[in-house]
């Protein structure tokens, strides 16, 4: 039954990165560029995690964890960039 | 004393950390350390030859690994002389730059030594992706080395000079990919045994993994098509610069020789010298390239850097003949071509700085100061780069074309030396007489700030000038060494045994 | 699988290529990028793959996917990130001393650099 | 003493949770070692967070912790809702301004994370005294109703906690 | 012994007149004279042994591997070339003495004056040809630096530049031909090699050698068709032109080849080369004199003429020629030596070389007229001199030889170069010295020089007449041994004397005498004749040539080196593609691989569709430089995705880490650069760069498909495996192979990122000078800026992510030696945490709370991992190697502790330091651009504050 | 493993996948940045939330212990996805949104932040653009 689950968990993160990709390239802000690229990284998460049950492992935590905070400190670091340009300042 | 095999690697790395750590705000300081250790490396790399010459190949297992599984480094008469080179070429380097080049930037004596971490690194290591990692460290301290003291015209050569490494790099991992993925090893001497028992339908990607990395080498060693970084980086170098990035090039062709004589030697089967029929012709077009840049030079510095371009065509001539009496010759052109490039460069820089304005153009200018000293100093480096007797250049050619005899080449190998030479002759020539001669037909004299007898450079370029002289002079028991160099490169067990131990001799029929 | 690495490493290295030859430092860098990612790829593949055997070992398990060329691309990983480091700082200062961010220094249309004035 | 090494006790126990999650295990081991660094942490980082504020009311956060996770769990269903039926053209997006008593800017933030997390409403901007709100709804008929809710259900108790 | 120092005194010697030109000039000039002075006693003591025909040899070993050694060898030839080349040299150092004005540099002078008799000498008793061809070369270099002597002359510097491209290109032919010569032989001992006529004669590589060994010497001798520098050469002082364009350089090549007589000549290629390069030179150069205004000029050619009639000689081959021909280079030099000296007394006291403004010069000076008269008139082939005898002696010859079985050819041309020699000869007397002063107006008021400049002339006018009466007496053992020396066999029968009845030559002799005084009556007309022709000016020629050469070398030079990147990469990638598909091709049976293939699984295929889509997306958009940032964000993601997927877990975590790290730096980068990418390419270079690109993207990924479609048996890493746990301690084993099978490389790799960093901070450290500076001062802001620097929010939550962060750190790097992580992320956790505090608080507040300096940990970093290897190595193990226990503690319980993990600190200091060093050097170029002082507050508006912030801003240091 | 247990995961994870694609099926339909900004911050945290739970729950009945440490993926998404879609909020309005006519006032002597500047002493880093503007 998990497999089953974890198949359906699988399409769905699938084409929810899907969408983010057309919500990246049809923009039309940047805003909503950093947005889709956020969201990517919260549905890169959730595709680790469900691979992790998957494949009965633990091993992939620390990638999902520093997903989560790289995922952040990037998106800060777009808007920042698009807030004042200089990002350390 | 085969201990001290990774000092020549980890004392430059310390002393850099140490600089950057404890002495980066006194110039003063820096200069001691930097100084003081490369004395020292010239003290332990001399042992460090002594003892080569005295002994097979020596291997040193870092971390105490044994071979091919961890990362050895391995002292033969090659890597011995070239380490020694390395701290020779380094010590007149970092006297030229103690007087006054290292202050226009920042941490000059750590990128310094670094960079000596770098070469040395390559020179010794056995190990083909440790062989990437030392590439690296030389390059990206090249770069801080190239870009130091910025300006446009330097800036500007610095980003060609770094983009074009960067991308050999990624090619590098390529070659290195390829091969380790036939070989299933990384270390030089497991290659050599490795690659004469690929399976047949395998060799066909361990050829073209084989090929790119030879490429990658080239670039570095400057060989045409693929030297177009040479001429802007080292014309639009610092001085010191320029003249350190003399052993840069070869590197290269160090790495040509090493691993295309131990892993696609005579040992290797089908693939036997595979680098030759590469390298030879490509040699030569360099060569004439190089001369020909020589001739169309219309600045100092780019005249110099197209005449090293010029010497690393004739080197690698010898080296793509891939005979042990080519190598040994190539070998005394390597050294030759070394310290007359460096030679060169540092003395044009102390024409340059005499020149004011006028800079390093080929322009006639008024006199300037010294101008007959440096005269002087500049028509010795020429006859060096120009390879005209008395020093050690003619010996190198004359070697080289001793040599070439037997070569289905010979004709164009003959023909193109004697021609380019000519050409660097009279580019040089030319040269010479608008710096310092036609300067006397001009009126009034230029004076530039700055110390009329800077001591330390001209002890400098007075050194790289000696190096020149003393290998005329002992050209009879150097090339006795550098024939010690042929027989171990070419006997390649000797190698082999050094690293894997006997049995693995057995492997390859030997 | 293998089919999707091969050709994604095909396609990193042809973008990657692509925007290397650009006239522009920028996109030069992000070139580089590309291409260094195709590489490091490259490098890992070379060590063939394998799914959920990472090389950690566990009692028990016996099979482990090759961690060579895991290490040599952290390693290459590293490298090129302090590689793309210095390029992206030389190309902000060039773009600062000269004024425009060709590769070649140069400003858009304008002929190649006629060498030097003698 | 107790002041010096441990200023911050709360932080230190969230940090040791933290080291405990990270870890995975309760052991003792790891409890020592993840409590020699949940005090050595707060107090290299101690300059970078002035004035921390100090919060010891440990029943309004757990009730606060609890509401708010219910809230989710309610916005997202409402949420998930309105995107999934509702056509776009008749959601009646709108940004509402929501005046602040709080004036610690932790309690702020929380407050403002808790409003993004929660039914149909994202905290977009702050006024620059940092004395109002702006957040945009998603489907908002009545702005004051929302406005209100925000006030009572959680800046509310943000204050009994923070101040 | 005494051999080896004739040849090095005048190079030990030439310090001398550096060193003493301090103590005025004729302390200088004697000593370099006293040099000379001592090398020929040495040699003269040697004389009467050589003449009665010993031979002094004497060996040193230098380069044995090549042949090359330092031998010599003195025999009659080589003696008469030394005596020639030290006493001669020995009157031009008194000559010059008194001819260098006082603004010349004398020291400088004497100096390259005895460098180049030190390799005249050493050419001509160097046993080795290798050893010749240094000193050749040398004399080409010496004679550059006398040439152009005069450096503020540009003539002195063409010629001095024309001599020595053509003698050194001269040289290098004859490079070859000697290598040849001594391949034939298998010795480059000359000994050796003038035994093996029959050897040389019959190899196929005569004839090349032959021609390139001719070359050189016909180059250095000047003769027919290189005959055009020598006058260009005159540039030079005339103590210079006497010596080295009469005297000795100019005979280099004659030397040589009598050198080689034996083995080279008597085959037709020799005769027809030599003897007719020889006969065209005499008669040309003869008639090109008669018409030089220039009185060197003239000498000049008179000595093209002359040394051609010695190569025509030793090109006849006979013994009876090579006599003659070696009277004649002694007389030549006497003669011609002491003319040129004429020539500089009257330059040097008229003020000028004209010959159309002299006349009746004797009267006003009369010794040096004397001088120049006898002399003159020798080279005229006159009776009693010494010119009549060796001259008579070629005619004689000539008269005898066949040429393509003509016999007239020879005779007849060899009468009309005899009758120009007189002609031009007789023009030197006549126009000269005899008849009325023409010009009254000459720049100075000539009257005799001093004695010490005409004594040297007179002693060879002596010689000059002496030889012409008593020749076998004086000259006839010098020549015995000397042609003895040069045939190598048995000399013929000759008398030397100046009447040898009615011969040929005689008759010959006359009609040129007769025909030469009434071309010289003729002169003028011929005059306006010839300057009517247009002859082909040599000195145009060449500079032509050269000129051409350049442009040549430019052309090609340049534009292949036009300094346009993207033309080198598109070389270096094209050449890439190139040589690894000929590796690939040349390698046959290429058989594809067999391993089984892994499933495509859904989430993997949509990740493969995401990378497709962004990698195009990024090449098609790449002109909006923020979304191709994006979307290579992306692609970063995904690939860690799949190391994770593929299992490389540590791959993954760095990845990521990476990536974030390179999203900072590039978008700092981006602030300052256009945020735009100008469309500027053709659509052909876009055309070229996308086959380029499609072509290496399918070498490449169809390299690493055949790679991963095929099984790799055994590798190394079979050993990482098995050893990790048990002999390295740890149970990741991508970690161990790090920090212990492979830590020299890491070590590697954190000291290029240390590099970088600190490069970073060099390039960025310069910004405040030059034009970046400016750029900088006046840079306008080009985007619309939100007004609040550090929005609240943000300020918060990142100093909650701190301390977690750290957490994080610490744990990454702690479990790194068994689990996926390490000292390398975890000192990219760190320094992101770090930067996020910088980002959201603003540099200036962050900055003044962080208490270590970068460059330090950098330092540190590098030192930490330096000391885990060094202190093995102190402890007699190999660096680097690494240990580890197994601790046990109460309650703590049991914990392994790895010397590895002291280099993986290192590791972690490293990039803390190399990270934060570049991002905080880097951000102050943004702050210079943006104009805005750094913050002392870390938020905007801090709404807890009570007061009123206190603080300005502060201005950053 | 218990049914039970099992069917919780399953739903938790079906739940989860559900949420994270209604939250990115939300970013494309909604037809503007600020309504488009509450399908991820919200549908993706709860989705990621209750994938990471079912992970607790399967490794804790899978392996025996109770494994925690997916909370702290939890915290750090709640902790961070406010600021996020604060960030992307500000970054939008700053280039799309005039904050006069688009924005109610914030009725205080200060406007948004974004546009309305505030600091010590007045410091206003946009009328220095304004000012090179003209
Ligand atoms: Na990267
Ligand atoms: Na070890």
């Amino acid at each position: 039954m998990i497999e089953y689950a974890l198949n359906f968990g699988f399409v769905c993160v699938a084409l929810a990165l899907l969408m983010n990709l057309y919500r990246l390239t049809a923009g039309p802000t940047t805003a909503d560029r950093v947005l889709a690229v956020d969201t990517m990284a919260i549905n890169a998460i959730a595709l680790l995690v469900l691979y992790g049950i998957g494949k009965a492992t633990a091993m992939y935590f620390e990638g999902a964890l520093l997903f989560a905070m790289f995922g952040f400190v990037s998106t800060v670091a777009y808007c920042k960039f698009v807030l004042r340009g200089d990002i350390i300042e | 004393m085969g201990d001290w095999i990774v000092v020549p690697i980890v004392l430059p790395a310390v002393m850099a950390a140490l600089i950057v750590l404890a002495v980066r705000h006194d110039i003063i300081l820096q200069r001691v350390f930097s100084i003081t250790a490369t004395v020292a490396l010239v003290a332990v790399t001399l042992s460090l030859l002594i003892f080569a010459s005295g002994n097979g190949p020596e291997m040193y297992a870092l971390s105490d690994w044994p071979a091919p599984f961890g990362i050895v480094l391995v002292l033969d008469r090659l890597s011995a002389m070239m380490v020694f080179l390395t701290s020779l070429l380094g010590l007149g380097v970092v006297l030229f730059a103690s007087s006054e080049w290292d202050k226009r930037g920042k941490h000059f004596h750590a990128l310094f030594q670094f960079q000596l971490m770098g070469v040395n690194g390559a020179f010794l290591t056995g190990d083909i992706f440790n062989l990437f990692v030392f590439f690296e460290v030389l390059l990206i301290a090249s770069y801080g080395l190239m870009l130091h003291g910025a300006g446009a015209d330097r800036l500007k050569a610095g980003m060609q000079y770094v983009v074009i490494n960067l991308t050999g790099s990624s090619l590098f991992l390529v070659g290195v990919g390829m091969i380790y993925s036939v070989t299933g090893t990384l270390n030089m001497a497991d290659l050599a045994i490795q690659v004469p028992n690929v399976a047949s339908g395998d060799a066909a990607l361990l050829r073209a993994g084989a090929l790119i990395l030879l490429l990658v080498f080239c670039v570095k060693a400057a060989l045409v098509p693929v030297h177009f970084w040479l001429p802007g980086t080292y014309a639009n170098a610092p001085a010191p610069v320029a003249a350190l990035f003399a052993i840069m090039t070869k590197v290269g062709a160090y790495s040509v020789l090493r691993v295309y004589s131990l892993a696609f030697g005579d040992t290797a089967g089908d693939m036997a010298w595979l680098a030759a029929p590469y390298i030879l012709p490509a040699a030569l077009v360099t060569l004439v390239l190089g001369m020909t840049g020589v001739l169309a030079a219309k600045r100092l510095n780019s005249l110099i850097a197209f005449s090293v371009i010029g010497s690393m065509g004739t080197l690698l001539i010898a080296v793509g003949l891939f005979t042990p009496e080519a190598i040994s010759a190539g070998l005394y052109y390597l050294l030759h071509s070394t310290f007359s490039a460096a030679a060169l460069f540092l003395i044009a820089d102390l024409v340059v700085s005499r020149r004011g304005q006028f800079g390093d153009s080929l322009h006639t200018a008024p006199r300037f100061h010294q101008s007959g000293f440096l005269a002087v100093l500049f028509f010795v480096g020429a006859i060096g780069m120009a390879g005209m007797p008395p020093l050690s250049g003619f010996i190198g050619k004359l070697q080289i074309l001793d040599a070439a005899r037997d070569s289905d080449a010979m004709v164009w190998i003959w023909a193109i030396i004697l021609v380019t030479s000519l050409m660097c002759i009279v580019g040089f020539g030319r040269a010479g007489s608008v710096l310092f001669w036609k300067s006397a037909s001009v009126d009034g004299e230029i004076t530039v700030e700055g110390a009329k007898w800077p001591v330390l450079p001209i002890i400098a370029s007075c050194g790289m000038l000696g190096a020149l002289v003393a290998l005329t002079i002992f050209a009879g028991p150097v090339t006795d060494y550098l024939q010690g160099v042929s027989v171990q490169l070419f006997d390649t067990s000797q190698y082999i045994e050094a690293v894997l131990g006997e049995n693995a001799l057995s492997l390859i029929g030997q | 699988m293998e089919f999707l690495v091969a050709s994604s490493i095909g396609l990193l290295t042809m973008c990657g290529t692509y925007l290397l030859l650009r006239g522009r430092t920028f996109p030069v860098v992000v070139g580089l990028a590309m291409l260094s990612y195709a590489v490091n790829v490259f490098l890992f593949a070379m060590g063939r793959l394998t799914i959920n055997m990472p090389p950690i070992l566990r009692d028990g398990v016996t099979e482990y996917t090759d961690p060579l060329p895991q290490a040599l691309v952290l390693t290459a990983i590293v490298i090129s990130f302090g590689m793309t480091a210095l390029i992206v700082v030389l190309s902000i200062r060039t773009f600062l001393e000269i004024g425009n961010d060709h590769v070649d220094g140069r400003p858009a249309g304008a002929p190649s650099e006629a060498g030097d004035k003698n | 003493m107790m002041k010096r090494y441990l200023p911050h006790p709360l932080l230190t126990l969230a940090l040791l949770i933290v080291w405990v999650f990270l870890v995975n295990e309760i052991s003792a081991g790891a409890v020592i070692f993840g409590l020699i660094l949940a005090i050595i942490i707060p107090l290299i980082t101690a300059n970078f967070w002035p004035g921390r504020p100090s919060v010891r009311n440990a029943y309004a956060i757990c009730e606060y912790g609890l509401v708010v996770l219910w809230d989710i769990l309610v916005a997202n269903v409402i949420v998930a809702g309105l995107i999934l039926f509702r056509k776009t053209e008749s959601l009646e997006s709108k940004s509402v301004v929501v005046p602040l008593d709080l004036t610690s800017p932790e309690a702020i933030t929380t407050l403002a994370g808790t409003i993004t997390m929660t039914p149909g409403t994202v905290t977009i901007d702050l006024s620059a005294d940092a004395k109002s709100l702006l957040v945009h709804c998603l489907h908002a008929p009545d702005p004051q109703e929302v406005v209100d809710e925000i006030k009572h259900r959680y800046e509310r108790r943000l204050k009994e906690i923070f101040e | 012994m005494s051999l080896t120092l004739i040849v090095l005194l005048p190079f030990i010697g030439a310090v001398l007149p550096a060193i003493m030109i301090r103590a005025g000039r004729n302390a200088c000039a004697t000593a370099t004279g006293s040099v000379t002075l001592l090398a020929l006693i040495l040699l003269m003591a040697k004389a009467p042994a050589v003449i009665a025909g010993e031979v002094f040899q004497v060996s040193y070993s230098w380069l044995p591997e090549l042949g090359l050694n330092v031998t010599f060898f003195l025999d009659g030839l080589g003696l008469l070339f030394a005596t020639l080349i030290l006493g001669i040299g020995l009157l031009i150092i008194i000559y010059a003495r008194f001819y260098l004005s006082k603004d010349d540099p004398m020291g400088r002078f004497y100096v390259f004056l005895l460098l180049f008799q030190g390799a005249m000498v050493g050419i001509v008793l160097s046993d080795n040809i290798l050893l010749l061809l240094i000193f050749w070369e040398l004399t080409s270099l010496s004679s550059f630096l006398l040439i152009g002597y005069w450096k503020h002359l540009p003539a002195g510097r063409q010629g001095a530049r024309m001599a020595l491209a053509v003698t050194g290109a001269g040289g290098l032919a004859m490079i070859a031909g000697m290598l040849i010569l001594g391949d034939i032989v298998g010795s480059y001992d000359l000994t050796v090699i003038l035994q093996n006529a029959d050897l040389i004669q019959a190899s196929p590589m005569y004839l090349p050698a032959l021609i390139l060994i001719l070359l050189g010497c016909f180059t250095k001798s000047a003769q027919f068709p290189f005959h055009f520098w020598l006058p260009h050469a005159m540039a030079a002082p005339t103590p210079v032109s006497a010596y080295l364009h009469s005297a000795t350089m100019v005979k280099a090549g004659i030397f040589l080849m009598a050198r080689m007589w034996p083995v080279l000549s008597g085959t037709p290629e020799w005769f027809y080369i030599v003897a007719t390069a020889g006969l065209v030179t005499m008669v040309l150069g003869a008639w090109i004199a008669i018409f030089k205004h220039d009185l060197k000029g003239l000498l000049a050619f008179s000595t093209v003429s002359h040394l051609g009639l010695v190569t025509m000689l030793l090109g006849f081959g006979t013994p009876m020629a090579a006599v003659a021909g070696v009277f004649h280079i002694i007389n030549h030099a006497t003669f011609k030596a002491a003319l040129f000296m004429t020539a500089g007394i009257i330059d040097h006291e008229t003020g000028t070389r004209d010959i159309r403004r002299f006349g009746g010069l004797l009267n006003l000076m009369p010794i040096a007229g004397t001088i120049g008269i006898i002399t003159a008139a020798s080279m005229a082939g006159v009776i009693p001199f010494n010119g009549f005898i060796s001259k008579e002696m070629m005619l004689e010859e000539a008269w005898h030889t066949m040429w393509l079985d003509q016999n007239w050819v020879v005779p007849l041309l060899a009468t009309v170069g005899a009758l120009f020699s007189v002609a031009y000869s007789f023009r030197f007397i006549f126009h000269v010295w005899l008849g009325k002063p023409r010009d009254e107006n000459l720049p100075h008021h000539p009257h005799d020089p001093p004695f010490g400049m005409w004594a040297p002339p007179a002693l060879l006018t002596v010689l000059v007449v002496l030889i012409g009466l008593f020749p076998s007496v004086i000259a006839g053992p010098l020549v015995a041994a000397t042609a003895g020396a040069v045939i190598g066999g048995e000399l013929p029968e000759y008398y030397l004397s100046l009447w040898h009845g009615l011969t040929p030559a005689l008759g010959m002799s006359v009609i040129a005498l007769i025909g030469g005084s009434l071309l010289l009556m003729r002169h003028g007309g011929l005059m306006s004749v010839t300057a009517n022709l247009s002859r082909p000016d040599a000195k145009a020629m060449f500079d032509c040539g050269i000129a051409k050469a350049v442009a040549l070398s430019r052309l090609v030079s340049d534009n292949l080196h036009n300094g346009s990147l993207q033309r080198y990469l598109a070389i270096m990638v094209i050449g890439s593609i190139g040589i690894g598909l000929s590796g690939f091709y040349a390698q046959p049976d290429f058989q594809s691989g067999s391993r089984e293939l892994l499933e495509v699984s859904p989430p993997a295929a949509i990740g493969w569709l995401l990378l497709v889509v962004t990698c195009v997306a990024a090449v098609f958009m790449h002109h909006n430089r923020l979304l191709t940032l994006l979307l290579v964000g992306v692609v970063g993601l995904i690939v860690s995705l799949g190391f994770i997927y593929l299992s490389a877990p540590d791959l993954a975590l760095t990845q990521i880490s990476v990536e974030v790290v390179t999203v900072i730096l590039m978008l700092l980068a981006l602030n300052i650069l256009p945020k735009e990418t100008p469309k500027e390419s053709t659509p052909g270079r876009k055309m070229r760069d996308g086959i380029v690109s499609i072509a290496a993207g399918l070498g490449v990924g169809g390299a690493i498909w055949a790679i991963m479609t095929r099984d790799l048996t055994n590798s190394i890493s079979s050993y990482h495996l098995a050893n990790s746990k048990v002999e390295g301690g740890g149970t990741n084993v991508v970690n161990v192979i790090l920090v212990d099978f492979r830590g020299f490389d890491t070590f590697g790799e954190i000291i290029v990122l240390g590099i970088a960093a600190l490069s970073i901070f060099a390039l960025i450290e310069t910004v405040t000078q030059g034009e970046a500076a400016k750029r900088l001062a006046n840079w306008v802001v080009d985007h619309r800026r939100s007004a609040d620097r550090h929005p609240m929010m943000m300020v918060v939550a990142t100093r909650v992510m701190l301390p977690l962060s750290l957490m994080v750190g610490v744990y990454i790097f702690l479990r790194g030696h068994n689990e996926p992580g390490g000292g390398f992320i975890a000192g990219l956790v760190v320094s992101v945490a770090l930067v996020m505090q910088y980002m959201a608080s603003g540099f200036g507040w962050t900055q003044n709370r962080m208490k270590v300096n970068y460059h330090g940990m950098i330092g540190l970093g590098v030192i930490a991992a330096a000391i885990t290897g060094v202190s093995a190595w102190v402890a007699g193990l190999p660096f680097l190697t690494s240990g580890f226990v197994h601790v046990h503690l109460p309650i703590v319980g049991e914990f392994e502790l790895a010397s590895a993990m002291g280099f993986d600190l290192g590791v972690f200091l490293t990039v803390v330091g190399a990270v934060m060093l570049a991002l905080a050097k880097l951000s102050q170029v943004e702050r210079m651009a943006e104009h805005v002082d750094i913050n002392a507050e870390p938020m905007d508006h801090d709404p807890s504050a009570t007061a009123a912030p206190a603080a300005s801003p502060e201005k950053e240091a | 493993m218990p049914f039970v247990i099992e069917l919780i995961i399953s739903l938790l994870i079906v739940i989860g996948g559900a949420f994270l694609l209604i939250g990115s099926f939300g970013m494309i339909k909604l037809r503007d940045l600020l309504p488009r900004l509450h399908a991820p911050t919200k549908a993706s945290t709860v989705g990621l939330g209750s994938l990471l739970i079912a992970s607790m729950l399967f490794f804790w009945v899978e392996r025996g212990h109770f494994t925690i440490h997916e909370l702290l993926i939890t915290l750090f998404i709640f902790l961070t996805a406010p600021i996020t879609a604060n960030l992307i909020a500000k970054a939008y309005m700053l280039l799309n949104v005039d904050p006069n006519k688009d924005l109610p006032p914030s009725k205080q002597d200060e406007g948004w932040a974004t546009f309305d500047p505030i600091g010590p002493e007045g410091y206003d880093p946009s009328e220095e653009y304004q000012e090179k503007e003209t």
